[in-house]
């Protein structure tokens, strides 16, 4: 048997929880829906060119078969479970046969290398594996060589398996039909496995992103799980009934509480792409109720639906920019708490028959009442255009440790830069030196066999989340970033460059921006402008320019991002402002070491490089003769001499 | 626009088949045959009977014949003696005391043997030989028809048709023929649509294609050939029953001649090879488009805007059917049908040019 | 048996005379590869053509055809440069559709304009008969007969000449011929020109025989008989067609025609079709590969 | 027919005895002999205009031998046309993708389960009551074949806009819904890049597996040829000159002598 779970603090389970009754768990809800709504549609996937359906009830009567099975083959209480692979019906149902055992299924990522999947298969003592295809099962098997604890692999996609199975693979099929025989056997077998499990079980083993050092398990309990969703319920969240797109990784955590603990818990129904290129397609001829997607993705599809109205034709490429650019203007107005007018509003259901219902339709978000976004900032423009349409875009914000669901948006008191008040039962506060951390039924009782980093991270009960925060007056809460990355002002002013920079960077006429202030009186900035983007505006514009350092240095291009930086500068308190900025003549270049592969800064080289510019923005300077070093291809370097002009910015009122 | 697509999802492969998948189709679908249905009731006798129902009558003739032109790729110049045989054996059959049930399915049967004939005779040649293999038929039937008295009536006589019972309604009021018409035309339409997506369309297809590929995955081009010309001239020779007994209800060899025969084929080609709407549209066009420039160039004659003689006046249909002919195959040689596809997808893809997904 | 040599001759003659409009379509079929359905159309246009200059503008007979030869000359060239050129690359039964299309305009066209009923073209040939022994014949007939073999003779030597070894070259090979620097567009209009002029003649001789009005148009089902069962493109298959043609559509009908009462002539027309395509489709004298078309 | 024994005896399920092909006065094929054993993969190879592709022809009746014979699991079908020998168990691609442009990819699969239907007018016409139940059986079928060559996300689009290395994929998913004993692929790598190729060589074998296919192919590429056919033969100028592994048949020095001496080849 496996090593005991150390959990820090944990003396009783039942003491750490009074709150939670002991059969509020995830078998014993399924077996609720299965008697209640036996007919309901709990899951579809879309495959051999169909959508194949679940109900409830045969959801239930797959679990429980395989549950059966999985015991016979010797899986029990506190077994972890490895699930690799895309999101399949079966994996859902092996992953709640399990939970039935009071086992522990711990999802991988599908393209995590075998070395990481042999790790995290030594770190928990796994003996079983639950596999989506041939290509998973050939990667256990490979690592099966190195590490024999490796009992069972059970796989779902028969191609290239069935028939001629290596010893120690089995089809999920067959399992599932060992399991119905043993159910068929025995009459109160079907009572016992609906009832084994306890909502202090551990309902799945997750992992943190482990960008440092190896991966920590996070397991969630069916309490923290129900926990989570309940709340998230009760600020209307999630509603009853929700249409729900499972594309997102299992071994993410939103996945499972979406697409397991959301759905036995609020009845969704799931439904499953066919593959992964076909998930726009899928998506369309579900239009899910419930949507989440990163921001990038979100950004990805304006992108996708500027261009397609680019190569529109004239007429509908009219239509769209006179109904357009006014819905953003309204929803920007609407924010500021502005109501509309009763012309804009007919105007605004005209363009809703016109051009925002045929685009939502168009992209399968018709129907989509709940759409949310999360993991990072998302850019105003996005957010806006997205909530022009008529979609109640939404931030939320969570960590795996919490089940991923903390605070979100409301839409009565939306505002961009926060994401929102903390769900009902959850408690969130600023810690004394910055740090956001919270409290709730849904916070993780510990770290997986890592009470170091259990106690480091929870302190009395409270969750400390690592990010940098602040709740404004009416408690919703900023985030702004991460707490390793803050700084001061002389001032004494805290602050998080990158924050600040990422709002600058959603201008597109700014690619690149480094935020300097650290120890100083107030931030200034030194900007890369996109040149494409600007290119694209001095044409239309009719202003001339020769080159990227040319085009930098003009002074409508100045006036052009003066704009910019005024306009987030209204979003930042006072002391953190951007009182003066530099364009910079050149982009900066992973090649210089400015910048990583990934663009990400490298604050140290851009102060060494660029000190005298610095030194600039901070001397009163209007401008200054800077002679910038350049790499060529060839490896020689170059010196270019160049005026560069500093601008001042005014003090913004902030909101 | 008013195509929405998001949330149609098949869990069968019944539905995922089904006749116009996508729900705005249907319902316009539905809102044209409730139309067609109720069109007794608030449509003239004028109307009904001389433009709705030979409207719908030469649509069913010119689907029979672009299943054979378009679908199966075989040429036919010679459809008007096929409708020919179709009405002159309906006439006996029924003459000689037969329902006309019977008589309808009989005219079918005799024209699909007889057109079975002739493709069997012209199927080793394509193209432009088998235009004229089938416009050689087109003047054999029609002499056959003309010097036999026995089948004509007589050289130059005018056969009437009898009084009959359709499914125990009489035919004779304007409504019940506008019915019997009307429900051959629906028979006809999806009888076409179903032969498009079962795999006797795919095969016919297939062979007009591409016949090397088609014979390696066993399809026997000569036999779908031979198939195409017996279904096509089958519904062929029940139009012609129908047009007889339903419009006509007098039948003489010059109604049935070579022009008409060009006039089915130009149905075909400019409502849109293989297309099913496009037989409707193109019947429509050809039948109304030389009435109409006619009316607006006689109006225009009254008012005194241009002086047109009245000789001039009467060659207007045909000049303006050579006109059309010739405009829709320079211009757009898929017919009205690419035009009401291109239509349609402007609204579907909206507001985009592409589709999306 | 004067009756079936009457027959005979006379079939002979308005065979040949049917192979002076077929001489159209082989004529540009040679060189485009395009079966032109308009040819009867033209030859209707070509004799409504002389008949305007002549009888309306008071032209001299002679000069009325000749000016008219030029008229069609153009219209072939208009109609390559206008309608066909635009459907290169169509599929066969576009082409054909096409030219039926011109077919069907040109016969709405010519009498649109000019009135329905039909009109005399003297041609001043006189209307006694020749007769030979007991054998009366017609001596327009006689005439277009030998004019259809000069014709037709003339078009056998202008494929001897250089214009003509283009346009040959040509209906060989269009890619081949286009990288040996032979201007293919120029060479299939001038082909359509030439079948104008071979229609102004079919159409003044057809035109003096029945007169001219649309009817005319229908000597394109005869001809076609012609190239089918002389070959498509084959020059010297148009005159032996044309006498087979002409006689079969005499002599048969001469017999049959009393018994049946009549329009036996065209079903003869029929069956020599119908029977060349199921026994020798590419024709007597054409070349076995343009069978599948 | 008369010589069942010869499949049994030898394993050779598909046997060319001294096929000879003339078109005109040019020889193509000059008594090729050839027996190809049930299950293997057989490459045939040679230069451009050596006879493969008109072997191939003689083999599924495009082109029937004038003389020899051409035995196909013991029965001569030599004398059968093209869609006979298809419903023999033979089916093939095409050198040039042989698609049916407008239609989809769908349907292009289902077409090669022709053989298995019973198309007819009327079945159309009682769609509801008899054709469909055909048409969904058979589309079952040809789901199995669309998940093995994934070919999901193209599944409803046009034939004709998919890139052509998927175009190559769907014409042997159409060979393979003819649930074929004997699979024939002119050149189903010609203009592939190399991930392309693996896929096809991936796709190859796994139906191969799948199905308990013989294959006959006809590829340029080497490094393929050697690394997947159990045989080769090589042909130049109609005429077989080395047969064995294909490391073997390609040292030969009569096929190291043909393929040098290619260039004097007008073909």
């Amino acid at each position: 048997m496996q090593p005991e779970q150390q959990l820090a603090n944990e003396t009783n389970p039942a003491a750490l929880h009074p709150n939670w009754q002991h059969d509020d768990h995830l078998i014993n809800l399924l077996a609720r829906n299965a008697r209640e709504y036996p007919d309901r549609i709990a899951m579809r996937e879309r495959d051999q060119g169909i959508w194949q359906e679940y109900t409830w009830a045969e959801y239930l009567d797959q679990v429980l078969c395989f549950a059966a099975g999985l015991e016979a083959r010797g899986v029990g209480e506190e077994d972890n479970i490895l699930v690799i692979g895309d999101n399949r019906p079966a994996l859902y149902f092996g992953m709640l046969g399990a939970v039935a055992l009071r086992a522990v299924p711990s999802p991988a990522y599908p393209d995590t290398t075998p070395d990481e999947v042999a790790d995290q298969l030594r770190r928990e003592g796994i003996r079983f594996a639950m596999a989506e295809d041939q290509e998973q099962v050939d990667k256990l098997l490979q690592i099966r060589e190195s590490y024999p604890e490796l009992e069972l692999v059970i796989y779902d996609d028969p191609r290239g398996l069935a028939g001629k199975e290596p010893s120690g693979v089995a089809a999920f099929r067959d399992i599932a039909a060992e399991g119905r025989k043993r159910l068929e056997g025995d009459a109160s077998l079907r009572e016992s496995l609906t009832g084994r499990a306890t909502v202090h079980d551990v309902a799945v083993l997750l992992h943190s992103s482990g960008t440092t050092g190896a991966p920590k398990g996070i397991p969630l309990k069916h309490g923290h799980i129900l926990a989570g969703v309940r709340n998230a319920a009760a600020a209307g969240y999630f509603d009853q009934g929700e249409i729900h797109m499972a594309y997102l990784p299992l071994a993410w955590v939103g996945d499972f509480i979406f697409s397991v603990g959301a759905a036995i818990a609020l009845q969704f129904s799931v439904n499953i792409p066919e593959r992964q290129e076909t998930a726009l397609h899928d998506l369309r001829e579900i239009a899910p109720t419930l949507y989440f997607s990163s921001p990038r993705a979100w950004s990805n599809m304006l992108t996708r639906i500027q261009v397609g109205i680019d190569e529109s034709t004239g007429f509908k490429r009219w239509l769209y920019n006179r109904f357009m650019p006014f819905a953003v203007e309204l929803e920007r107005r609407r924010l500021n708490g502005e109501a509309p007018s009763s012309g804009e509003r007919i105007w605004r259901a005209l363009g809703e028959i016109l051009v925002y219902g045929p685009i939502k339709d168009q992209l399968g978000l018709g129907r989509v009442q709940r759409p949310y976004t999360a993991g990072e900032a998302i850019g105003e423009e996005v957010f806006l255009f997205f909530r022009a349409l008529g979609l109640n875009l939404r931030q939320f914000y969570g960590q795996t440790e919490n089940c991923a669901l903390c605070a979100a948006q409301d839409p009565d008191t939306l505002k961009l830069h926060t994401v929102g008040k903390a769900f009902p039962g959850v408690e969130v506060r600023i810690s004394d030196d910055g740090e956001i951390i919270m409290r709730g039924d849904n916070v993780f009782d510990g770290y997986y066999n890592k009470p170091e980093s259990t106690a480091e991270t929870l302190q009395d009960g409270w969750l400390h989340t690592g990010d940098a925060g602040y709740l404004e007056e009416d408690g919703q809460i900023v985030v702004l970033g991460r707490v390793s990355e803050v700084v001061y002002t002389a001032a004494g002013e805290r602050f998080i460059p990158t924050y600040v920079e990422n709002h600058l960077k959603f201008s597109q006429y700014i690619k690149d921006v480094c935020v300097v202030g650290e120890g100083r009186d107030h931030l200034t900035a030194i900007v890369c402008i996109d040149i494409d983007a600007v290119g694209h505006w001095a044409e239309e514009n009719g202003v001339p320019y020769t080159s990227y350092a040319d085009l930098s240095q003009k002074s409508e291009v100045y006036d052009r991002l003066q704009g910019v930086i005024t306009h987030v500068n209204t979003k930042l308190p006072e002391g953190l402002q951007i009182r003066r900025f530099v364009n910079l003549h050149k982009e900066f270049d992973p090649d210089d070491g400015e910048v990583t592969r990934t663009r990400k800064l490298r604050r140290n080289v851009i102060d060494k490089h660029y000190a005298p510019i610095i030194e600039a923005l901070y001397d009163g300077r209007t401008e200054i003769e800077y002679e910038a070093r350049i790499t060529y291809e060839t490896g020689e370097s170059g010196v270019l001499r160049r005026h560069l002009a500093i601008r001042d910015l005014p003090a913004a009122g902030n909101k | 626009m008013f195509y929405r697509l998001s949330g149609v999802h098949h869990t069968r492969y019944e539905t995922a088949r089904r006749l116009w998948p996508v729900p705005t189709d249907r319902w316009q679908v539905w809102i044209l045959l409730a139309l067609a249905v109720a069109a007794p009731l608030y449509m003239s006798d004028l109307y009904l009977s001389s433009y709705m129902l030979p409207w719908l009558v030469w649509s069913a003739a010119a689907l029979s014949l672009t299943l054979l032109m378009g679908i199966a790729g075989q040429l036919h110049f010679g459809f008007a003696a096929v409708m020919a045989i179709g009405a002159y054996s309906s006439i006996h059959i029924v003459r000689a005391g037969w329902p006309f049930e019977i008589a309808l399915i009989g005219a079918g049967l005799t024209a699909a043997f007889i057109g079975c004939l002739f493709g069997a005779a012209a199927l080793r040649v394509k193209g432009l030989y088998l235009v004229m293999a089938t416009l050689a038929m087109q003047y054999l039937v029609d002499w056959v028809i003309i010097n036999v008295p026995a089948i004509s009536g007589g050289a130059q006589a005018t056969l009437q048709t009898p009084d009959v019972t359709f499914l125990f309604v009489p035919m004779q009021s304007d409504a019940a023929l506008y019915y019997g018409a009307l429900l051959w035309a629906v028979i006809v339409t999806l009888l076409v649509l179903n032969i498009k997506r079962t795999s006797f369309g795919r095969a016919l297809v297939a062979v007009r294609d591409k016949d090397y590929a088609a014979s390696i995955i066993g399809v026997n081009s000569f036999k779908y050939k031979l198939l195409a010309f017996f279904t096509s001239s089958f519904l062929g020779g029940v139009s012609g029953a129908v047009l007889a007994f339903c419009y006509y209800q007098a039948v003489t060899p010059e109604q049935f001649g070579f022009n008409v025969s060009i006039q089915l084929v130009a149905m075909v080609l400019v409502g849109g090879l293989g297309s099913v709407i496009g037989a409707y549209l193109g019947a429509g066009f050809v039948l109304l488009a030389p009435i109409f420039l006619t009316n607006v160039v006689a109006y225009a004659a009254i008012q005194g805007w241009l002086s047109v003689s009245t000789n001039l006046l009467a060659h207007i249909p045909l000049m303006a059917y050579g006109a059309l002919i010739i405009g829709f195959l320079l211009f757009e040689p898929l017919g009205l049908a690419k035009i009401y596809d291109n239509i349609r997808k402007y609204f579907l893809v909206w507001p985009f040019r592409h589709s999306r997904s | 048996m004067a009756y079936f040599l009457e027959l005979l001759i006379n079939g002979a003659l308005t065979g040949l005379m049917y192979s002076l409009t077929a001489l159209g379509i082989v004529l540009i079929y040679k060189s485009a590869g395009v079966p032109n359905l308009a040819q009867g159309a033209m030859v209707m246009i070509g004799a409504y053509a002389i008949w305007m200059l002549a009888s309306m503008a008071g032209l001299p007979l002679y000069l009325a055809i000749a000016l008219a030869a030029a008229a069609m000359f153009g219209f072939g060239l208009l109609a390559e440069r206008l309608l066909l050129r635009k459907m290169v690359g169509q599929p066969i039964i576009m082409i054909v559709m096409l030219t039926l299309g011109l077919e069907i305009f040109l016969r709405g066209l010519g009498p649109g304009l000019l009135g329905a009923s039909p009109k005399s073209l003297d041609l001043g040939i006189p209307l006694t008969p020749v007769i030979v022994g007991d054998v009366f014949i017609n001596r327009d007939y006689l005439v277009g007969g030998i004019v259809a073999m000069i014709l037709v003779g003339l078009s056998l030597l202008f494929f001897r000449t250089r214009l003509g070894t283009k346009l040959r070259a040509v209906s060989d090979d269009h890619v081949s011929s286009w990288s040996v620097g032979i201007s293919v567009e120029r060479a299939v209009g001038i082909s359509w020109g030439l079948a104008g002029i071979s229609a102004v003649a079919a159409g003044a001789l057809w035109g003096s025989v029945q007169g001219v009005d649309w009817t005319l148009s229908t000597l394109l089902f005869p001809a076609v008989a012609v190239v089918i069962l002389g070959g498509l493109d084959s020059i010297i298959g148009v005159l032996v067609a044309g006498l087979i043609v002409g006689i079969l559509g005499s002599v048969i009908p001469g017999y049959v025609d009393p018994i049946v009462g009549g329009g036996t002539r065209d079903v003869v027309t029929s069956l020599i079709i119908l029977f060349t395509i199921m026994i020798r489709p590419h024709g007597i004298f054409g070349r076995e590969d343009i069978e599948r078309v | 027919m008369d010589t069942t024994d010869q499949t049994t005896h030898d394993g050779v399920t598909l046997a060319c005895e001294q096929v000879v092909r003339r078109f005109g006065g040019l020889k193509a094929l000059k008594g090729i002999d050839l027996g190809i054993r049930q299950g293997e993969i057989f490459g045939l190879v040679g230069p451009n205009g050596s006879g493969k592709t008109t072997l191939v022809n003689a083999v599924t009746g495009f082109y029937p031998p004038q003389e020899g014979r051409i035995v196909f699991e013991g029965a001569a079908i030599n004398h059968l046309k093209p869609y006979q020998v298809a419903s023999r168990g033979i089916a093939r691609t095409f050198q040039n993708v042989a698609l049916f442009k407008g239609m989809s990819v769908l349907d292009n699969i289902l077409l090669g389960r022709h053989i298995f239907m019973r198309p007819s007018a009327l079945a159309s016409l009682f769609y509801w009551w008899w054709a469909q139940k055909e048409e969904v059986a058979h589309r079952r079928q040809v789901e199995e074949i669309i998940d093995l060559l994934q070919l999901e996300s193209v599944r409803d689009e046009p034939v004709d806009v998919i890139p052509l290395g998927m175009q190559k994929r769907v014409e042997l998913a159409r060979a393979l819904a003819a649930e074929p004993r004997f699979l024939i692929l002119d050149e189903p790598m010609a203009g592939m890049n190399q991930e392309e190729k693996e896929y096809m060589v991936r796709f190859i074998l796994d139906a191969q597996e799948a199905l308990n296919l013989t294959i006959l192919l006809i590829e340029h590429h080497m490094d393929v040829v050697t690394a997947i056919c159990d045989r080769v033969a090589v042909l130049n100028n109609g005429e077989k000159i080395a047969e064995g592994t294909a490391r073997d048949a390609i040292k030969d020095p009569a096929v190291v002598a043909a393929y040098i001496g290619k260039s004097n080849d007008a073909a």
